[in-house]
């Protein structure tokens, strides 16, 4: 029988090795896994290559991760934001690397990591410096650098509603780089707001296929990431 | 500013708006016209800011603010959103500016300083893939330096990619022969606009 | 006001000209826009290049394209089905041209059209005749080959629903290449058997986005092309 | 062949299953064993065939045959399909085969005649990208040939890429050392097997 619902977030995460690569969603808060980061940050693993948009607000969640010096490399479009320092005051000391990438080409990289595509080609970044070090090739005279997919070790992701076989759907914007972070890791970890009945998501409406999926963690209530950064909150919970 | 770009927004077309200003000149479309704005963090349709109280945290914009979606809308992946941008499948995109050049280059998301942290976003996506770019930003920087130079000094966001640039003095179209000034902010004259601007500016002739 | 609906067939391929690059939806006969495809018969335009997974079955919808003479190449992954006669006849008398592509490298390539990415690498058909005369390059270990997006002139696919704004809901597997070939032409052109209002369509379960397509043509009852194939029906009919 | 397939699909696992023969798999999952089909025409969970007159000819497989879908499904399109295909998320495909070569080549698409139309489908995107690859198949040709062959005369479908051939005759396993004989069917000794066989087979050691 298939059923990849596991009973808890530390369950979930609790495999993930020194050295991996893992894939974080989420876009600003929406639709970040923060109980499965907190779960990975209460397991330990470090020197990992976290693949995220951002790099986490306040003192929670993946800033939170960063902080705890668990992360090596950053791999993301926008490590600067409103409520973002731990990254920006590590990074200035040295302490932590940074791949800058285009939002639109982390996210094709990424599909292209979960669809068997080893490269494609892009004009997004041609003549900046984003661009430099990087094959370029001309097709009808649109000159593209070419990148590579990406693929992770594991992928953190939160949905909304999911069935013992992984099928997910997810809840407006916090959909973002789920689905493709679903399809581009050898382990897919989910946290769910619910867990459903089979059947009960429509098949024409499932946004992720089960088969993407490997553990289910239910969460019914999630943390709302940016008023714990405005109640100034530090996880772990002091 | 917002005003003038929304007036040169046609009827029907698909927008995205960038962070920041771009992001108020959704308040001015003009009665009659159906504008669908696109959010790269993926929805097309999105409507105005919600009621206070009424916010749903994982429904914001790619400014991460609380937003609304409108009858018609439709939530996607990271990756269909940038096939919409990529592919040119959005006719104009409003982005912010830190220089323009007379060429229509653009660098708006690092001032390339040591130490700064770069970030970059969608910026780089849109430039290369919307088929209008239009640049709303003000004429010079708070220390009085034009911000539409000779050739951008900052990083680029992409080359040859600005369609007009809007400021508060002016607003001007990049053409293959140069930049030319469409219209003046009142009480301003074409001499004036020239001295706090690098870049050299040309008069239409009718 | 944007409203994609326009009120017939013949309208919604008027401007089909000779020598257009066409994909056609469809999957064996699921998902196929046999209404729009009579309409471009009757239209007239030729020496077309047509971009479908199969070439049609029996005398009618693509079959009764290709009969007419009109189809002067073909880009598809499987030309030969049990009720298709037209397109081997021809070919096999040399008088209309195939481009044969895996199936997943056609979606792929037509994603990639409508995506702006101008080629990638695959896996597939590497050590094959069909990845004669075509770039090659291996990636940690795996050879791959280039393969180029494909844009067209015109897409022609069938959905279930849609509304003004264009957004488009499928029925099963009918869904097939329709999503794909939406995004990667200049003109597409949707027959739906219904239209439902804005808004009706619930927007987490909206499959192509309005943005994709250009017009609507509504066609209440569809053919059956198998139904047609069996009662050996022709196009124009007689 | 096909129940001895069907014997060898784990509880849990995805499975793609080719035109024709391999079909027939799905009839004898055996109990207890949780199994998920793929369809590349975009389904997750195919069920059996519909009641007669309860066919959606919008509901098929990748051989164009009705089918129904199981609870627990899900539609997707063309690339995404195959994104599960060629991104090595299907545990195991079964396919058809023309030739196999005791290096695990297969030819099944096309016998290269002159003037014959080829088809391929989804075979080579199978064949890259699905984890293990089965093949079922008749031991021989109509015309008593092998076609478990030292080298694919036919044009080949992938290069080294069948793991275990299930013919009316034996169960052969690909290895790097060469192809293996896992079973024998009743009566068929090594040394008749050997005979109809043009590859050269091995036996386990025990």
């Amino acid at each position: 029988m298939i059923n990849k619902i596991v009973k808890s977030a530390a369950d979930a995460v609790a495999d993930i090795f020194d050295g991996a690569i893992i894939m974080i969603g989420g876009f600003g808060n929406a639709g970040t896994p923060i109980e499965l980061i907190h779960a990975l940050i209460d397991q330990g693993a470090k020197d990992l290559t976290v693949v995220s948009n951002n790099t986490g607000s306040g003192q929670v969640g993946l800033a939170a991760l960063i902080a705890h010096k668990r992360v090596r490399k950053m791999i993301c479009s926008f490590p600067r934001t409103a409520n973002s320092t731990v990254f920006p005051d590590l990074y200035t000391k040295g302490e932590i690397e940074l791949e800058l990438v285009p939002q639109g080409t982390l996210a094709e990289r990424i599909r292209a990591g979960g669809a068997g595509i080893p490269a494609f080609y892009t004009p997004t970044s041609v003549n900046t410096p984003l661009a430099e070090g990087k094959e370029k090739r001309t097709f009808d005279g649109l000159t593209c650098v070419m990148e590579y997919g990406i693929k992770a070790d594991f992928s953190l992701v939160k949905c909304e509603a999911a069935d013992r076989y992984g099928n997910l759907v997810y809840n407006k914007t916090a959909r973002n780089f789920g689905p493709v972070m679903c399809t581009a890791a050898d382990v897919t970890i989910v946290q769910t707001r619910k867990i459903v009945e089979l059947g009960e998501i429509d098949p024409e409406c499932v946004v992720t296929p089960g088969i993407f999926v490997k553990r289910l963690v239910e969460i019914p209530k999630p943390a709302d990431e940016a008023k714990l950064v405005a109640e100034d909150r530090r996880y772990p919970w002091s | 500013m917002a005003q003038k770009v929304a007036l040169d927004i046609p009827d029907g077309v698909y927008v995205n708006l960038g962070i920041g200003m771009p992001e108020l000149v959704a308040d001015y479309v003009p009665a009659g016209r159906e504008v669908i704005y696109h959010t790269e963090n993926g929805l097309l349709g999105m409507g105005p800011a919600p009621e206070v109280g009424k916010e749903d945290p994982e429904l914001i914009n790619a400014g991460k603010k609380s937003i609304t979606s409108i009858k018609g809308a439709c939530f996607f992946h990271h990756a269909d959103s940038f096939t919409m941008i990529r592919g040119r499948h959005i006719d104009i995109c409003v982005l912010g500016a830190l220089q323009v050049s007379q060429t229509g280059d653009l660098a708006n998301w690092s001032t390339g300083e040591p130490g700064a942290v770069p970030s970059v976003g969608g910026a780089m996506d849109l430039v290369a893939g919307v088929k209008t770019i239009f640049v709303i930003t003000q004429h010079t920087t708070k220390e009085g330096k034009s911000k539409i130079v000779e050739s951008c000094t900052y990083p680029l966001t992409g080359k040859a990619v600005v369609n007009c640039i809007y400021t508060n003095l002016a607003i001007i179209d990049v053409k293959p022969d140069g930049l030319f000034v469409r219209e003046m902010a009142p009480g301003i004259c074409f001499d004036d606009l020239q001295k706090v601007t690098e870049a050299r500016l040309n008069r239409y002739e009718y």
